[in-house]
């Protein structure tokens, strides 16, 4: 991790990820409405809110999945190469927008592996592709990534024999292997079966305890408590409420947030 | 009995000088004229229909009509499967080239070259035993794909019945004959049913008649005398 | 290269007329095709869904044959065929013989072929409708002839119509090889009209426009006809009130099912 | 060297087979098995050429580009609109007329003969067909995995290449087969520009002996080309099935 | 009803529809291992059983959807026209089968409405095509039974233009327009949202108290308590326990009846 932290030299610790201030609408109807989040580095954050808050919208702003009408998007210091305002937003630089992709690791809700591949062929796709590591490099760290998120041994299985648990272990190591700055997890583990959400949320726990940034939305309170550094709770599209775990699971202050924890816990 | 009815009588329509379509349906040509005369004589209703030339043959066996007269040349092959009247049209088959694409038959076995004719014709059959293996040979539906063809240079010689050639070199310049007439004996005839004696007979006597008294050389003069 | 426009009019050398009639000759083929096909294809489906292998078997038999052989070749078959095999067996029981003329013979290959296709598109139409659509009728006591005629085939209209559509479609351009036994549709009129006129290209791509014209055409009608098939199907509006809103059928099924693109 | 090749396979062929062939087969069959490599030949090739377009075409009719988007389109529905004898028409006495001065001798190289016409003409066909069932299939991948392709860094054109063709193809593996089998039928029609394929062949025998029987034999080894075409993607299909 | 009534003199009133001893399997796996139902007339009889069980199959049984293997079924003393034992079994007259299945109503689980008829149209297709009646009659049935059912202003709809609690009432009233003997419901409420069961079940305990005899494979405890004269447990293919709502409910006699009951109650 030396070698990052050198990289990130001259920027501020607030400013890791920070996004200033989005809006994104769908039509007439406004999604998210002014949300600003800055995380630090090594910072774990857990996004937690009611179905159709915009949880999933706002991380699908970040990495431009969705393009935001209004606010920016900067890691490490480096803004998402947008221009122009509201709907003739656009992006600017198809190349930098990739490079920063690459370093905003994002595991999908529904996994979504690449079906024509092996587990291993889908770990090393993005290396190989995206870093242009040569494929022997790709071939050992997904080694290493493998067998710690417990998939080795299925590493020439196609990702329709594998459970769900092991197929979103299996998205986890491909986002791992692009050695992302930042994590963004939408509700990894809601697609699961409830026997198999243990095996997904020890691996996150585990990647927040090496000091990984991520940003997780989540329903699973217990992870958010037990594992975040900070709580956001999203209410119809703005920030509600934020604070450490403690705060918001212990004494709530807005009553959205605590009919909302009233409900889920 | 047919005489009462009318008779059918096939050509192809894309056969210039003996029969081609024109810009209103109608078909026109030697054979036309030569069939007006003879139908004339024999005082009956005669029809044209147009039939494309692979299928003419079996159309006739099958009764689609009663008479072929499309530039039809007498051969055993066909006699096989139809009778025919006694000649009205000698013919003879020559070959045409672009010019200075050759000088004699010779040139026609030349490596490269490709020749073209008409699919199922005299010259067809012509090519393929004399000229053998050694010639690619092209072969099209109608005579006047040959010489689109032989137009457009896709092939250097076309190998056809020397009446038609002569008819589509007039007006246009740089193509020549090559080589002389290629006499092979060949007759056209009418076309019929092997059973319909009755008939046959009835167009060699019609036959005989315009050509005696002079009808048939007028006709000829049409189409022939001047070019020739 | 500049040509006489004179020659595409209607005057004594103008092929405008020949075109127009070649052009209604080519819809005539396909449209009596079609209907001969349909009624084929009705006969092939119900023996393919008959109960006996050895009904079945002919017809399957029959697709299989259909499916991998080229369509320009079934027409000369049936055109060089159909009429010996015809007047053999009309000479056998003591008739006369027939005269098949070009037409009917163009109409006889293309439905043969399209009797197969239609078939197909029929027996997936069969299978489509629910089975709880036929059992309601068995337990309401309709006969198994009423539950066809009034439930299943009524039906069937629905699911099939995409699958005829498209056949259609392939129909239309297949109609062309009527050209190689002559008859003079428009794609045959236009090989005459441009080896005479000798500007071919003009009239070959006047009869592209024209097919191409036929297309599009064809294509807004079916998709017409397909909504409305749709409107009994349209979930919670207020009756009479529906509106006919083409569905969105992706375009790539202008080809058919299964049938050529000759 | 095709010629050749075809009669070094077919001549002994035919003379080890014409005692058991039917006389009508064994009369010609030398010209059959001409005709035979000569519509194989053409088939691969075209089928080859066909995907190539296709593949480029359906890329191009979902790019962001309207430009290219409708050029595309344009080039599809013009070919899936027209019947191919049309084409095959428009292509060799229509272009073709204007002959080796008209056309320079580079285009000559194409428009020259019967052969490469068809061929030209079978690719470009096959590919608007194949390219709508391409896209087809694209559209209806599941949207995430073009999502976890860019998610990942990944380029439009690389995703489109590496994730999202692969698993569109196979998805219409049993499609595009079908679509193989229409083009060796449409094949037959390279007859009609005076090309010896094995309708051409035909032709020319029924020609000589008018034996509806030539006819029959064509059929028959059209089927078994059908069959084969079918057998062939059959297990390819198995093969690259997943899971 | 007095016709009716007249109609079934000389049928004992136990024998009005009588199945007898009953088996029937699909391959090697039986599903109805001799099951025997007497239903007198007027009676209401649910039928109550696990997944399973062989509740639809025992009813579709009853008017030969499916053919059982042994047993017999008489409406009103007339046998059902069965000939053979086990595989062989066939129908011997279809003319007198068709007559019958006119007289057992049939209501399905997903409706089955015909979908390319409106409302009028379902009802009246029975009535004109089987029962020969004249249009103008079968009309004004029809009329009085959407009425009754409270879907007259949608005469004209198609199905798919109607909500699921609608669909219902209209297959009910299509069954009605029969004049059936017997009423059979096979679940007619569990493919309905939660919201519309209530509707359907108002018009199906009008049904029964009017007198109508019915029988009804249900999943709602509440009907089958409410407005059952006898309750039949089935269990794995045989009768398990059957009684009076309240013997059944109050006090079952078998492990199986009791497990059941604890679970869905
Ligand atoms: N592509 C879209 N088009 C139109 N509306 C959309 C689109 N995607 C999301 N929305 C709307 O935006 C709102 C927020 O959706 P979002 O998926 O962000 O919610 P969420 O907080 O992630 O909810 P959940 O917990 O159910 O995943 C919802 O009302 C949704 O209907
Ligand atoms: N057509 C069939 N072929 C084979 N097995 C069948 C068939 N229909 C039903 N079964 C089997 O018969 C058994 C009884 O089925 P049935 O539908 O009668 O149960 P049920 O009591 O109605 O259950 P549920 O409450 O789920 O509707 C089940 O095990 C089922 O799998
Ligand atoms: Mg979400
Ligand atoms: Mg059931």
């Amino acid at each position: 991790m030396a070698a990052t932290k050198a990289k990130t030299k001259g920027v501020e610790k607030s400013d890791f990820l920070a996004v200033t201030d989005l809006y994104k609408s769908y039509g007439p109807v406004e999604v998210i409405k002014g949300v600003s989040v800055n995380a630090k580095e090594h910072e774990v954050i857990s996004l937690i809110g009611a179905s159709g808050s915009g949880k999933s919208t706002f991380l699908r702003c970040i990495n431009l999945l969705e393009i935001p009408e209004y606010g920016e998007i900067s890691l490490e210091g480096v803004k998402m190469p947008l221009e122009g305002e509201g709907s003739k937003r656009q992006i600017t630089d198809q190349n930098k927008l990739r490079a920063m992709r690459a370093r905003l690791g994002f595991v999908f809700q529904n996994f979504n592996l690449w079906s024509h591949m092996t587990v291993l062929e889908n770990i090393i796709e993005g290396p190989i592709r995206v870093l242009k590591l040569p494929k022997k490099e790709a071939e050992a760290r997904a080694e290493s990534l493998m067998e710690r998120v417990g998939i080795a041994e299925r590493r020439n299985y196609y990702p329709s024999q594998l459970s769900g648990g092991q197929q979103q272990r299996v998205a986890i190591a491909r986002t791992l292997a692009m050695e992302p700055r930042v994590m963004l997890f939408d509700e990894p583990t809601s697609a699961l079966d409830p026997e198999l959400v243990g095996e997904v949320l020890k691996v996150m726990k585990d990647l927040a305890m090496e000091g990984r940034t991520m940003l997780v939305v989540t329903h699973e309170m217990g992870f958010a408590r037990e594992v975040s550094d900070r709580v956001i709770f999203l209410h119809k599209g703005q920030i509600g409420e934020q604070g450490t775990p403690s705060e918001i699971f212990g004494k709530p202050q807005t009553e959205a947030c605590k009919k909302f924890l009233q409900r889920v816990l | 009995s047919k005489s009462d009815t009318g008779i059918k009588i096939a050509t192809e329509g894309a056969y210039p000088p003996f029969n081609s379509k024109n810009a209103d349906g109608t078909i026109s040509g030697f054979d036309i004229d030569v069939q007006e005369a003879l139908c004339a004589e024999m005082k009956v209703k005669c029809t044209v229909v147009a039939q494309d030339w692979d299928g003419i043959i079996p159309g006739l066996v099958q009764k689609k009509y009663d008479a072929i007269m499309s530039g039809m040349s007498i051969t055993d092959e066909r006699k096989a499967t139809i009778a025919f009247s006694d000649p009205y049209f000698d013919n003879s088959l020559i070959t045409v080239g672009k010019v200075g694409a050759g000088k004699s038959l010779d040139d026609l076995k030349k490596p490269g070259v490709v020749i073209g004719a008409q699919r199922s014709t005299v010259a067809s059959k012509w090519i393929e035993d004399n000229i053998g293996a050694k010639a690619k040979v092209n072969l099209y539906d109608t005579q006047t794909a040959a010489y689109d063809d032989l137009a457009a240079g896709r092939v250097q010689f076309v190998v056809a019945d020397l009446a038609t050639v002569i008819d589509w070199m007039k007006g246009k310049t740089g193509f020549e004959l090559v080589g002389d007439k290629i006499d092979l004996n060949d007759h056209f005839g009418v076309g019929l049913r092997q059973e319909d004696t009755e008939l046959l007979g009835k167009f060699n006597t019609a036959l005989k008649t315009i050509k005696e008294n002079g009808t048939y050389q007028k006709i000829y003069d049409k189409y022939f005398t001047a070019a020739m | 290269m500049g040509f006489d426009l004179s020659i595409l009019g209607f005057g004594a050398q103008g092929w405008g007329l020949q075109i127009l009639v070649g052009t209604a000759v080519t819809v005539a083929v396909a449209i009596c095709s079609l209907l001969v096909g349909m009624l084929i294809g009705a006969v092939l489906v119900a023996m393919k869904l008959s109960r006996y292998r050895l009904v079945r078997l002919p017809a399957k038999l029959y697709t299989i044959f259909i499916r991998g052989t080229p369509e320009f070749l079934v027409i000369l078959l049936v055109y060089f065929g159909s009429e010996s095999i015809i007047n053999a067996i009309l000479g056998s029981i003591g008739l006369g013989r027939i005269d098949l003329p070009k037409f009917p013979a163009a109409v006889a290959g293309l439905s043969a072929i399209y009797g197969a296709y239609v078939s197909e598109v029929l027996r997936g139409a069969y299978l489509a409708v629910p089975k709880g659509q036929m059992e309601a009728a068995a337990a309401t006591g309709l006969s198994p002839f009423t539950s066809l005629v009034r439930i299943r085939i009524p039906q069937i209209w629905r699911y099939a119509l995409p699958g005829l559509g498209n056949l259609w479609l392939s129909m239309l351009k297949d109609s062309s090889l009527a050209a190689v036994i002559a008859l003079d549709e428009l794609l045959r009129v236009s090989k005459l009209a441009g080896e005479l006129t000798q500007h071919p290209l003009v009239f070959y791509s006047l009869a592209g426009l024209i097919y191409l014209g036929i297309t599009a055409l064809s294509d807004i009608g079916r998709r017409r006809l397909e909504a409305k098939a749709q409107l009994a199907y349209q979930t919670k509006a207020a009756p009479g009130k529906v509106e006919i809103k083409p569905k969105k059928t992706p375009k790539s099924d202008l080809r058919a099912t299964g049938a050529s693109h000759v | 060297m095709f010629d050749l090749m075809s009669q070094w396979i077919s001549a002994p062929i035919c003379g080890l087979a014409s005692p058991i062939l039917p006389s009508v087969f064994a009369n010609s069959c030398v010209r059959y098995f001409d005709g035979f490599w000569q519509t194989i030949i053409l088939l691969i090739l075209s089928v080859s050429a066909g995907f190539v377009l296709a593949m480029a075409t359906a890329l191009a009719r979902l790019s962001q580009r309207k430009f290219l988007a409708n050029v595309a389109a344009v080039y599809s529905y013009v070919f899936r609109g027209t019947p191919l004898l049309v084409q095959l028409f428009i292509a060799y006495y229509g272009i073709g007329s204007f002959g080796e001065e008209g056309l320079g001798s580079l285009l000559w190289l194409i428009f020259g003969n019967g052969w490469t016409v068809g061929l030209i003409i079978l690719s470009l066909n096959t590919g608007a067909y194949s390219a709508e069932i391409i896209r087809g299939a694209v559209v209806n991948l599941p949207p995430g995995q073009m999502e976890a392709a860019k998610a990942s860094g990944m380029s439009w054109l690389l995703a489109m290449y590496r994730i999202i063709l692969p698993q569109a193809f196979r998805y219409c593996l049993p499609a595009y087969a079908n679509e193989v089998v229409l083009l060796m039928k449409g094949s037959a029609l390279v007859s009609t520009i005076a090309v010896m394929d094995l309708m051409g062949q035909t032709r020319t025998i029924y020609a000589r002996s008018y034996q509806l029987e030539v006819y029959v034999n064509a059929a028959i080894m059209y089927l078994v080309i059908a069959g084969l075409i079918t057998w062939l993607f059959r297990s390819l299909e198995k093969r690259l099935k997943v899971g």
